[in-house]
């Protein structure tokens, strides 16, 4: 059978230090827009926190969610597509092929969770900045979309190790960057189709819930919510 | 096309072929023959250990290779090298345990920013411009020498300061012993938000001068009282792993957490339940609940722990008596209910901890506030107890010595400063005026990777190798339940033509007519060497390997005493909250570009500096986000851009620290104001160090928002229509 | 080319000329008529008229359709990529296309269709005299036998007012 | 027919052809500058990169495809409203045909650069055409930019063979009126146009299939383009009544646009006699019932959506309606109804100025109508953390007016070389039909033979 990689999103572990953020800038060569363009809304966090407050002072509570790729199977970014950048792998991931992009950007307007990133202008990477770049994942031109593929990189060397060695691939061993540097083990990275791993034990819990359930878009990320006290 | 594929092209296009290779630079770079045996597209993992705070995270970094351009023998080329890519937490190291913060990931950019000093640099302008030409390191460390030299020769050693960063390291040891057998007085390693009344406190309570470990992952409850344990304090990324595992890594248990404090901080945000108090009387409510505990309906706790409930008030006058709830709620403002049900809940679920640290520690009454806390802990029986507070052992290597109450009076006489690592000019209260003190030094020396606001005063600056290309070291203080230390060789060879500072001093040390013989030859071995040198002078290490010191009573017997605030209430009516960015902490990580583009957790703020503003506030003073407003303190105005909080009290005020540098690379150079320089430097008395949370301010409406603010959630302010009729 | 043609004011005098044509022996697909505008009212535009085009226009959109669904179907299976949980060959979407390719077809077989059945653009110069332009209707043959043209003369003439031209190219 | 009265239409409409004044040189100069300044930003904005636009996340389409939605709208002035009109045979269409047609075929060449010019990577276009490429993909056809393509690509077709097969015939009388180059030239796009009844015939059945062809193909292209919002689950997008609102839209922008380019025609190349007051009052007359029937999908589409209540969506309803898009909101009502609805709906005050101020408010109307329909939605989708804004930055609004200046531009042109109204549909709308003539034909011994 093959793999679904999922994930889920433990609420109640985590606590919006935004390690996941630079995990992701670091691993997958996003680059820094600065500042004028952040202003004009063009800032590119592949995971972002989100951040909600309720109530007001003194009885006042805020709720983080950190948002990334939902990696849905029915996603409303992938058919909108004209040149099938945006599809389906058949390990259920939301690929985006960079070079068959011609930046129509229909993909993000169709994604609920405005989690797509367009390159406004050629990234910049002062020299010797570029020297952090890594090889593994490439750096995207100007005027396409990008958005988190979940690690597809890692995934990839891991299940090649897995293959050299003639194994099978461990739960736990494949850990996309924000999942990998998630101090508090608030995001948990898996198969689906495997019932005994981690992530499907937690897409099972019952405080778990899917971000716009309602949509229809069948996505793979979980997220358990923190308990009311 | 890329900008530069079109200048290349329109050169091809422009001259003929055979000139072309020559009109592009990029073309005259010659490639060296790399010095070390390189795998393409093969990653290696070598350990190191993140500079950014003093948590000492042990970090991973995966080496691969990449092109440098770089000089060699005064030839620009370009080299393969093996080169850091990414920093993960070191998955062994029981700190990070695998994890790492956003800052300790983005120290990487430290590395391979592209403002770092690459050479050493002489001053050629009037100073303070950052006019620098480059030289050789012969003739910076020649340099060095001859002035150094002259102090020696005029008999005048006491003239040299030191001014280092706050660190227990080897590195502050050697600048230490440099200066002690120089003749020179001690280095000034002074941290402004600095923990040393907690320090001071536990010593007091519990005979660790150390900061606290804490056992969370067993705890079932949990009460802050302003630490923002989550986010910057202490040793947050153990302390975040910890706390995941406290809410829900055992199965059919979590655990309930408590945040007392006046400005709801990251860790606030997490809590179950957030408690607003008045600044400054955080230790009243502990002490009330101590008291409950002791004497109320709620002393159901068992009988092992009463011996040291009894013991726990013993530091307060007249016991915990006094503190009733009703006392409580007329300090405090917190209901008198609230009060006896927390410590119900405290009674109810144990094992229980507090923790303090922030802001309430950074009030007049700081050690009052910290006993009690201590108090509190030992009433709920957790001192070295599962899912209690602990101190982590080994951490062998001493703390600097406790800041004295001005930290910078030296650098009025002295005649050549060496600046290690540290950034005096941003970090001090503007009242101290370090900033004049430093000008006027005859001699500047500074072994900064950046031109930053104090060295851009330099005279001379002798970069360091970034961490990456350094040996590393650290022995944590705390973080850890089990003893913590790391020393790591290079991750990768240096990038640019910098040298690591302590062969630098080494050299220098040795080069001096009368030479000065450190105990180390060379950086590696003073990473690598176990012991302090034993002519340390400085005061003892605190450790478990040590005799446990006995709880020490403080000089004088705390008691609840209303916190003093500079700047009169009626002119000044609002309370200033500085804060540690989550971001930047003190500032020193505000040339990341990945921090100053992380939107912040609590206002989604990016590339700026603000200030937080109640809604009330707000309305009362015509403030919308973004519009600016003029913050005056006795210590001068600020002008910023408000964003309105709902989590913070409509008489506080609070501004995140870090940016407003003067001069700090691209990234960080006049951005957005420095929330220090407000602070007025008044004393937390027993162990002199700075109130920072004890400055009022007034706050005017200066202007519209003028695009200085610029929130990743920018349009959020269009609240949902469910509290509209539509 | 040769040309026998007279020019008329009056559609009358052109329906006499064609009549007159008709008795003199010429076939009637070998009489012209050509005007400045289309003339309904008279017999002699009624010539002509039986067309296969709205068939051929379906036959058009026929071979639109089937050539909308292969390439949408073929090209769907020959890579077949999954988006959005849909099917690989998804037909809603795909009916789309096929109207379009079934339109395309009709539109391009009318005027093709159109394009050759009137001659236009004519490959070699047809028989024509700019006063049509003026509101003149031309009558006339092409080509004639060598026999016939005096008869077609006369029955050109034969209204009397027109006058009267044979040109050759 | 009168050879007189044939001569005085043929002057009069080839006058445009053949005198040119330097008035005609002076707009051409202005309009042509403006044009070429609108390519030189698109380069210049394809060099420095799409950031040059006020696009941002979350608000990724903005001024282009509203100008893509606007121009496909106004292309149903023509084709669409000649064809019904020549289905139903209305006589009074044959003046207007001609101008509205050419606004269809120019109105979708812009439109459909705008796809191009909003690309991220626009020297990429050609991947949406299905050819067997060497990367061995074919477009999406499930995507309704693909969907658009096939579209855009009939309707230009057809709308196009529309406008120039009954073009053929007037060429030929260019053709045989002018001499020197003008003579040459229309000679070769006359196609040796001679008008044998039997090609008259053939014009004229195949001008009938096509009519009948078009309409359907014009009410899909503007479907289709409201697919590409109603396909996406954005707030207010995913409507099942977007593409006959759509449709709507696009006939009653594209009617206020045939009503300009007819005001300006008669006015500039003194057309009085020919484009009577009366084709403005029956234009008029359509273009109210088109403002009711937007009116009335308006109403339909809002009411739905704010009775629903669903989170998303009333959000966007209430941003559009009462919060920052408001002033943008509340001018295209009255643009859009209460103008063309007070002067059209009073005999008196449709004249053929009331009817060009009635179409001059829905132009600005609609266009407006496109952009809140584009910005407000994408501006406030489901998260509010990713709420954004969206603010026109320079490239967008000087390629937008170049656009505008562009269709001024093609259309004068066009009028130049061609007569914009067709002479010979004219000639026989003119044509008497003497009742005793008819009835002499019916006589005929031939047509009793063969009728």
């Amino acid at each position: 059978m093959p793999h679904r990689w999922g994930m889920a999103v433990d609420l109640d572990r985590c606590t919006g230090c935004g390690a996941c953020v630079t995990a992701c800038h670091a691993e997958n060569n996003i680059p820094t827009v600065g500042d004028s363009q952040a202003a004009r809304g063009r800032a590119m966090h592949w995971i972002r926190v989100e951040r909600y407050w309720e109530g007001e002072y003194p009885d006042v509570t805020l709720k983080f969610r950190p948002v990334m790729c939902q990696q849905c199977d029915a996603a409303p970014c992938e058919p909108v597509c004209p040149t099938y950048a945006s599809h389906h792998t058949d390990e259920g991931l939301n690929a985006q092929i960079y070079n068959r992009c011609i930046g129509t950007r229909y993909c993000a307007n169709a994604c609920p969770y405005n989690v797509r990133f367009f390159d406004f202008f050629h990234p910049q990477w002062p020299k010797p900045l570029d020297a952090q770049l890594n090889p593994d994942v490439s750096v995207r031109e100007v005027g396409v979309m990008e958005k988190c593929t979940f690690c597809v990189q890692r995934i990839h060397a891991a299940a090649i190790d897995a293959k050299a060695a003639n194994r099978e691939l461990k739960d736990g061993e494949i850990q996309p960057a924000c999942v990998q540097s998630c101090s508090a083990k608030a995001l948990v990275f898996g198969d689906l189709n495997d019932p005994e791993s981690e992530v499907s034990k937690l897409s099972r819990s019952d405080r778990g819930h899917k971000l716009l359930d309602d949509l229809g878009t069948l996505p793979k990320v979980t997220y358990l919510n923190r308990p009311q006290a | 096309m890329e900008r530069r594929d079109f200048i290349k092209l329109t050169a091809v296009t422009g001259t003929s072929a055979a000139l072309a290779s020559c009109g592009n630079p990029e073309h005259q770079l010659i490639r060296f023959v790399p010095e070390e045996d390189i795998i393409p597209g093969i990653a290696a993992w070598k350990p190191s250990v993140c500079p950014v705070c003093s948590a000492g995270c042990a970090v991973n970094a995966r080496v691969m290779d990449a092109d440098i351009e770089t000089v060699r023998n005064g030839q620009r080329g370009v080299v393969r090298m093996n080169v850091a890519k990414k920093l993960e937490g070191l998955p062994k190291d029981p700190i990070s345990r695998g994890g790492l913060c956003a800052r300790g990931q983005a120290a990487i950019q430290i590395t391979y920013h592209p403002d770092r000093i690459a050479q050493p640099l002489k001053r050629e302008g009037a100073r303070g411009t950052g006019q620098f030409k480059a030289i050789g390191w012969d003739e910076a460390i020649a340099e060095l020498v001859s002035k150094l030299d002259a102090l020696a020769a005029s008999n005048d050693q006491k003239s040299l300061a030191i001014v280092a960063r706050p660190r227990r390291s080897r590195r502050s040891e050697l600048l230490a012993e440099f200066a002690r057998r120089f003749g020179g007085p001690p280095p000034i390693a002074f941290d402004l938000f600095g923990d040393d009344v907690l320090r001071r406190a536990n010593a007091i309570s519990f005979g660790h001068d150390q900061l606290p470990t804490f056992d969370l992952a067993q705890a079932r409850y949990l009460i802050g009282f302003g630490a923002d344990f989550l986010g910057t304090w202490n040793s947050p990324v153990a302390q975040n792993a910890a706390y995941g595992e406290m809410r829900q890594g055992r199965p059919g248990i979590r655990g309930r957490f408590v945040q007392v404090e006046s400005r709801m901080t990251t860790t606030g945000a997490s809590a179950d339940e957030w408690i607003p108090v008045k600044p400054g009387t955080e230790g009243v409510l502990a002490l009330g609940l101590v008291h409950l505990m002791n004497r109320g309906p709620e002393r159901t706790a068992p009988q092992a722990a009463a011996a040291s409930r009894a013991d726990a008030a013993r530091p307060f006058q007249g016991g915990d008596d006094e503190y009733t709830p009703q006392r409580v709620e007329q300090i405090t403002g917190v209901p008198a209910k609230r009060v006896e049900r927390i410590a119900k809940e405290l009674a109810e679920l144990r094992p229980a901890v507090a923790i303090v640290g922030g802001p309430p520690l950074a009030h007049t009454n700081a050690m009052f506030t910290a006993l009690a806390v201590n108090a509190l802990n030992t009433a709920l029986g957790s001192v070295n107890q599962p899912g209690g507070i602990f101190f982590t052992p080994g951490a062998a290597i001493q703390g600097p010595a406790p800041s004295p109450q001005t930290p910078y009076t030296s650098l009025g006489t002295a005649k050549v400063l060496l600046i290690d690592d540290a950034n005096p000019v941003y970090t001090s209260p503007t009242a101290w005026k370090v900033k004049d003190a430093i000008a006027n030094i005859p001699f500047i020396a500074s072994f900064a990777s950046f031109v930053d606001d104090t060295s851009v005063f330099a005279d001379l600056i002798l970069p360091d190798h970034s961490f990456l290309e350094s040996w590393v070291q650290s022995s944590a203080e705390s973080g850890s339940l089990e003893a913590a230390s790391t020393v790591a060789e290079p991750v990768m060879k240096p990038i640019h033509n910098t040298r690591a500072t302590p062969e630098v001093l080494i050299e220098v040390a040795g080069k001096l007519k009368a030479p000065v013989s450190l105990p180390w030859k060379d950086a590696e071995e003073l990473a690598k060497s176990a012991q302090p040198p034993a002519t340390s002078n400085q005061r003892p290490a605190t450790s478990n390997q040590r005799p446990a010191t006995s709880p020490r009573p403080p000089a004088s017997s705390p008691r609840f005493e209303e916190p003093r605030f500079d700047g009169d209430a009626a002119q000044y009516p609002f309370h200033f909250l500085p804060y540690l960015s989550p971001a930047f902490g003190d500032g020193s990580s505000a040339h990341l570009p990945w921090l100053q583009e992380m939107p912040d957790a609590m206002t989604s703020a990016m590339w700026s500096s603000w200030v937080e503003m109640n809604p009330q506030t707000a309305q009362k003073l015509k403030v919308r986000d973004g519009d600016l407003v003029d913050l005056t303190s006795t210590q001068g105005t600020l002008r910023v851009p408000a964003v309105i909080f709902p989590g913070i009290a409509p008489d506080i005020v609070a501004m995140p620290v870090g940016q407003g540098h003067e001069h700090f690379t691209r990234y960080a150079s006049g951005r957005g104001a420095n929330a220090i320089s407000l602070i007025a430097p008044i004393a937390e008395p027993e162990t002199g160090a700075v109130a920072w949370a004890a400055t009022r301010v007034k706050v005017a409406r200066a202007a519209d928002a003028n695009g200085t603010l610029i929130l990743f959630a920018a349009e959020m302010r269009e609240r949902p229509h469910e509290y509209k009729v539509r | 080319m040769k040309a026998v043609y007279a020019l008329y004011s009056d559609p009358d005098d052109v329906q006499r000329a064609v009549d007159g044509l008709r008795k003199a022996g010429i076939a009637d697909d070998d009489i012209t008529v050509i005007s400045s505008e289309p003339i309904e009212e008279y017999e002699f535009s009624h010539r002509h008229r039986a067309t296969w085009i709205h068939w051929i226009a379906g036959g058009g959109g026929a071979i639109g359709l089937a050539l909308g669904t292969w390439l949408t179907s073929f090209t769907e299976r020959a890579w077949p990529i999954p988006t959005g949980n849909m099917p690989i060959v998804a037909w809603w979407p795909n009916l789309i296309i096929m109207f379009e390719m079934t339109m395309l077809g009709a539109i391009l077989a009318t005027v093709i269709t159109l394009l050759i059945t009137a001659r236009i653009p004519a490959r070699t110069p047809k028989m024509y005299d700019p006063e049509v332009t003026d509101g003149k209707i031309l009558v006339g043959v092409e080509n004639p036998n060598e026999g016939s043209v005096s008869a077609i003369e006369r029955a050109l003439m034969s209204p009397g007012v027109a006058r009267l031209k044979t040109i050759q190219l | 027919m009168n050879e007189a009265l044939a001569q005085r239409i043929s002057d009069d409409l080839l006058r445009p052809v053949v005198t040119t004044t330097w008035k005609f040189w002076l707009l051409v100069a202005v309009l042509g500058s403006i044009v070429a300044m609108g390519l030189g930003t698109w380069f210049y904005q394809m060099y420095m990169g799409f950031g040059l636009t006020g696009i941002n996340m979350p608000v990724y389409w903005a001024f282009y495809i509203t100008n893509f939605v606007f121009w496909i709208g106004i292309s149903h002035a023509g084709t669409l409203i000649s064809a019904i009109l020549r289905l139903v045979n209305a006589g009074w269409r044959r003046p207007v045909t001609r101008c509205a047609e050419v606004i269809t075929v120019f109105a979708l060449m812009i439109g459909a650069l705008f796809p191009i010019i909003h690309l991220g990577r626009p020297w990429l276009f050609f991947w949406l055409v299905p050819y067997p490429s060497e990367r061995l993909i074919w477009p999406n056809f499930r995507s309704p930019l693909v969907w658009d393509f096939f579209a855009i690509n009939t309707y230009l077709t057809g709308s196009l063979l529309f406008l120039l097969l009954p073009m053929i015939p007037d060429f030929a009388l260019v053709r045989d009126k002018t001499t020197g180059w003008r003579k040459k030239l229309y000679s070769v796009l006359a196609l040796r146009w001679q008008g044998t009844t039997k090609q008259w015939h053939r014009l004229e059945s195949a001008m009938q299939i096509m009519a009948i062809a078009i309409i359907p193909v014009a009410v899909s292209v503007h479907s289709i383009v409201s697919f590409d919002f109603s396909m996406a689950v954005v707030p207010l997008w995913h409507s099942t009544i977007f593409a006959p609102y759509f449709v709507t839209g696009a006939i009653f922008s594209g009617i206020a646009a045939l009503i300009l380019a007819m005001a300006t025609l008669r006015k500039v190349l003194h057309l009085e006699e020919y484009l009577h007051p009366v084709h403005f009052q029956n234009l008029g007359k359509l273009l109210l019932m088109m403002s009711l029937l937007w009116t009335y999908f308006v109403f339909a589409e809002r009411l739905t959506a704010w009775y629903g209540n669903e989170p998303s969506e009333v959000e966007a309803l209430i941003v559009t309606q009462s919060g920052s898009f408001a002033p943008l909101y509340w001018t295209m009502v009255v643009c859009n109804f209460v103008v063309p609805f007070v002067i059209l709906s009073l005999r008196k005050l449709r004249t053929i100025t009331g009817c060009v101020i009635a179409s001059s408010t829905v132009l600005v109307g609609m266009w407006l109508e496109r952009f809140l329909i584009v910005v407000p939605s994408l501006s406030h989708k489901y998260l509010p953390y990713t709420w954004g804004h969206y603010r026109p930055r320079p490239v967008e609004i000087i390629i937008t007016i170049s656009t505008f200046a562009a269709m001024m531009l093609l259309y004068t042109l066009f009028a130049k070389l061609v007569p914009i109204i067709s002479i010979w549909e004219l000639k026989v709308g003119e044509h008497p039909v003497a009742a005793g003539k008819a009835a002499e034909l019916r006589e005929h011994p031939l047509w009793k033979a063969n009728p």
